[in-house]
């Protein structure tokens, strides 16, 4: 069975993203003064081949605390879907 | 409450013994920031209350010495009003937690170490120390550490012309990483962490003031905000655009006449460096917390005291030179904000929401922490390697030669400092891959030569004879280059210092680091402790880094490493 | 000759653009970013460095900075542009230059002095120099990996655009490309660094001959006049 | 009015991303052959004010074209939705 998987890897609360601050800056002095709190975070979409979505599950949840995402400073969610 | 006295002082970190010190220095119990500040700046890190007795072995005087010990970094003086302002730190903890961001921010502080002196740093160093990278662990922490200095350093625009590498499994708990960073100054213009004169304005300027870096050990960190999916990192992340345009900023501010003093905030952050500062000046400060810029809602005072946000410095300005300041920092983009002033009280006084917060004397929490004595024990081990012969020499020269080519702590470190620029500012006559680096001073002739050495096998099998030879070895590449040896910061990263093993090699080291020092008329100008670099399995071998500092007349004289041509006879010199 | 080096926040190399042109005998400005006057320039620099941090793509904010109305016109009006490192990546954000600089294939910054050859000589830029020279040129960038699409790349190679290409390609840029430049030939982009090699002592001299074509050329060009 | 805006610009087709490519190596190295198509994307996400959708989506328009994103290289796309 194929799944399609989305994990989404962003800071977390109180830590310094310093590339959002900065594109914020950009943003604000490009004339849009309506716009606040400017987040970015990663989205990583890929396939994963298994035989049931339990152990898909638990490949993914250690695929990203080992390489996606840094648990030190980063919080990370996912979504796991069948492949239609 | 009274009940959680005992528990209250030694979740700050404190002893027994500190703690009647401070109630003794009070007068009274301290209440809970003012418990936690102590906490901070008595920790071995901030204190050096097991190695301040120690360091006065150290020459720290000499013709050429414009600024020793106990400023943000040494200063010595290269003639013709040349300031040579050179420091090395560790960042060894934060780095083995989060490799990337805490050699980074290593690197962020080691350089406002030299500009708050008001000195345009020219060039960064590094060194090294991991387990063996037969490890997964240990790459992945060296990948993340040396990409982490490339891109601190990189963005900055300080060429970094030189370090060391070296493998070993007694770092495999703890990897060191040490930066050293040189600048250049006028000495006429050199600025100080001093706080002083009645009325002048203290500010607060950079990057806003997070909840990063409080430090879970801190026993107030219990009582943060309770949000248990978003654990609060005590690692913090470095902006290095934030800190160029400080640095920026802060360079254009060196000629300006109302700046009575600059520090930057490192560890223990404005707790640190406003208690520093006063007490250089032998003052006291009132501190305005409601004034700081900070990142988060609801922050407490403790939070804003001892937040160890990055790219942060802090000024005393004269009061009419205020507004000038912050027109400089407006300019780059940069808040400054008025958070305090200069008091005779003698005391820290701190505000926050209108309600005084905390009073502590400036000398007690600066200078008032009780100094230990621990116990010394010649190691055991030290006998038994001495009394080892060496195993039968493989006599296959081409195997040999093969086998230590590829040794990964001999083989090139290229893949290393490709990641580093070496170029930028267009000064380096010496790069990485020579013996030591080397950046000329513009406008003249000279270059000056820079190393960072330690060979920890030497310390460790003969504590006070290896440290002497850790000196000479950087005194040797700075010759071999043709600099003349000027003086040294040193960054001595040790086992924890309450095993009387550890202590006396300590000691002995040092006395033996001096010994040299004083011989060759290269004094100690400045350094940094790194103690408790043990892990359960492992202890790192003592590892004194030394960084020396040399100066050539004429740059183009300088020696290169390599053979120059077919037929040049090679020669060995020495006994 | 004047040249003018613009100053983004974030810029580094700046003041050696600054020096390496002095050193030539040339007079230099410098161009702060929020300001709208290029000082009667005759070749503007765009230096390498992180310009505002190199955030979200290296050259994306830059490009909205005030100076940079003024360049483009003053590209759009035949006027000497040479963008080096973030200034290459900051012309192809602002579209005076096609293509983008991505990150390098191994994921690595790189610093190195490498050798660069010399694929169209008949522009300012390599006015003193001859189609195949090699060139040992400073390179210090983590996103120099040029890329564009194959019919952009055909674009480039019929109008003659692509004027240095890598011996060596070290970062994984299409057609080992270093540096280009756009229609008009009166705009530069190039990941090397030629005002990092100025003197031996540094360890090149070959970007002085990239520099000193444009002051010759701008000489011959003011001396048939 | 104030808008949640959600916007993911990703490289376009057929440009190779060096990051997804270093990741995927990455992630077959840590022994997981079961995974592939591997993509990398950057999420914003901001809130915009303004007085009516048409207009907000405009700005939005406008802002990923000029800024978000690289249209050489990159494709995006956004999702507006009423702040709650
Ligand atoms: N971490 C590093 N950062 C920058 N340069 C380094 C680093 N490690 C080693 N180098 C450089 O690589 C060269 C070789 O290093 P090493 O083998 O330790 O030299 P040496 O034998 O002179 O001690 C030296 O020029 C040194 O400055």
């Amino acid at each position: 069975m194929k799944y399609n998987v989305e994990v989404i890897v962003s800071y977390k609360k109180g830590v310094l993203d310093p590339q959002s601050a900065a594109i914020s800056g950009a943003i604000s002095s490009l004339g849009y003064q309506n716009i606040e709190n400017l987040t970015i975070s990663k989205k990583f979409n890929f396939q994963i081949s298994g035989r049931e979505k339990k152990e898909v599950e638990e490949q993914v949840e250690s695929l990203c605390r080992k390489l996606l995402a840094n648990p030190v400073i980063e919080n990370y969610q996912y979504i796991i879907g069948e492949e239609k | 409450m009274l009940q959680n006295k005992t528990e209250n002082y030694k979740l700050a970190g404190l002893t027994e013994e500190e703690y009647k010190k401070i109630l003794e220095d009070l007068g009274r119990e301290p209440n809970p920031l003012e418990l936690s500040m102590y906490g901070v700046l008595w920790s071995e890190h901030c204190s050096y209350k097991h190695t301040k007795k120690l360091l006065k072995y150290f020459p720290t005087e000499g013709e050429r010495v414009v600024q020793g010990p106990g400023e943000n970094a040494g200063v010595l003086d290269g003639g013709e009003g040349l300031g040579i302002v050179f420091k090395i730190e560790s960042h060894n903890h934060p780095s083995a937690v989060e490799p990337y961001q805490g050699a980074a921010t290593g690197v962020g502080g080691i350089v406002r170490d030299i500009f708050s002196m008001g000195a345009r740093p020219v060039a960064l160093l590094n060194s090294l120390r991991f387990g063996p990278l037969d490890k997964q662990r240990n790459r992945y922490l060296m990948t993340g550490v040396v990409k982490g200095i490339g891109d601190y350093g990189n963005c900055l625009g300080i060429p970094d012309v030189g370090g060391e590498v070296y493998f070993h499994p007694c770092y495999n708990e703890n990897p060191l990483v040490n930066a050293m960073c040189l600048g250049l100054v006028q000495i006429d213009k050199i600025k100080k962490g001093v706080a002083q004169g009645v009325g002048n304005v203290v500010m607060l300027v950079g990057a806003t003031t997070g909840r990063d870096g409080i430090k879970g050990a801190s026993f107030a960190s219990a009582n943060l905000e309770e949000d248990n999916e978003d654990k609060r990192p005590s690692v913090q992340v470095g902006d290095p655009f934030m800190e160029k345009l400080l640095l920026e900023a802060c360079m254009e501010l060196v000629d300006n006449p109302y700046v009575v003093g600059v520090q930057d905030l490192g560890a223990a952050g404005l707790t640190s460096s406003a208690c520093e500062m006063a007490a250089r000046g032998g003052s006291g400060l009132e501190l305005d917390l409601d004034k700081v810029h900070v990142r988060e809602k609801d922050m407490s005072a403790m939070e804003i005291m001892l937040s160890e946000s990055q790219e942060r410095m802090l000024y005393v300005v004269e009061p009419q030179g205020v507004e000038e300041v912050k027109k400089v920092f407006r300019k780059w983009d940069l808040e400054a904000r008025e958070i305090g002033k200069v008091t005779d009280s003698g005391k820290i006084e701190i505000y926050y929401q209108g309600k005084l917060e905390g009073s502590i004397p400036t000398k007690s929490i600066v200078d008032g922490v009780p100094l230990r004595n621990p116990l010394r024990e010649k190691p055991k081990y030290i006998e038994e390697k001495g009394k080892e012969t060496p195993k039968d020499l493989e006599l296959n020269y081409n195997e040999v030669l093969r086998k230590l080519i590829s040794d990964e702590n001999i083989c090139s470190r290229k893949w290393v400092y490709s990641c580093y620029d070496y170029m930028v500012g267009n000064n380096t006559v010496l790069r990485p891959g020579d013996t030591v680096g080397a950046v000329r001073i513009q406008g003249t002739t000279k270059a000056i030569g820079l190393t960072v050495d330690c060979n920890p096998l030497y310390p460790y099998l003969e504590p006070y004879h290896g440290g002497k030879m850790v000196v000479l070895e950087s005194y040797r590449n700075l010759v071999a280059a043709g600099f003349q040896p000027l003086g040294i910061t040193n960054c001595l990263n040790y086992p924890n210092p309450e095993e009387p093993e550890n202590y006396y090699v300590l000691e002995q080291s040092i006395k033996g680091i001096a010994e040299a020092c004083r011989e060759l008329n290269t004094p100690v100008t400045g350094g940094n402790v790194s103690l408790y670099n043990q892990g359960v399995d492992t202890k790192i071998y003592p590892t004194p880094v030394i960084g020396m500092v040399g100066l050539i007349e004429d740059y183009n004289k300088c020696v290169t490493t390599s053979f120059k041509g077919e037929g040049e006879v090679i020669y060995l010199v020495g006994e | 000759m004047k040249f003018g080096v613009v100053v983004f926040p974030g810029s580094n190399c700046d003041k050696d653009a600054e020096y390496a042109v002095k050193l030539l005998g040339q007079s230099c400005e410098m161009l702060w970013h929020k300001e709208k006057d290029l000082k009667n320039v005759d070749c503007v620099i765009i230096p390498g460095g992180f310009s505002y941090g190199d955030y979200l793509r290296a050259g994306a904010i830059a490009r909205f900075a005030p100076i940079m109305g003024k360049v483009v016109e003053f590209a759009q009006r035949g006027g000497l542009v040479m963008g080096i490192c973030n200034g290459f990546q900051i012309l192809t954000e602002v579209g005076l230059l096609p293509g983008v600089l991505i990150r390098n294939k191994n994921l690595r910054f790189i610093c190195d002095i490498i050798p660069v050859k010399v694929e169209n000589d008949m522009l300012p830029f390599t006015y003193n120099l001859k189609k195949g020279d090699i060139l040992h040129l400073p390179i210090a960038h983590g996103e120099g990996n040029y890329y564009i699409d194959p019919k952009g790349l055909e674009e480039l190679k019929d109008n003659g655009q692509i004027i240095f290409s890598y011996v060596d390609n070290p970062n994984g840029s299409v057609e080992n490309i270093a540096g280009i430049v756009n229609k008009g030939g009166n705009v530069l982009g190039m990941m090397p660094h030629p005002e990092r090699g100025v003197e031996m002592v540094l360890g090149s001299v070959d970007g002085e001959k990239i520099l000193k074509s444009v002051i010759t050329w701008w000489g011959d060009k003011n001396a048939t006049k």
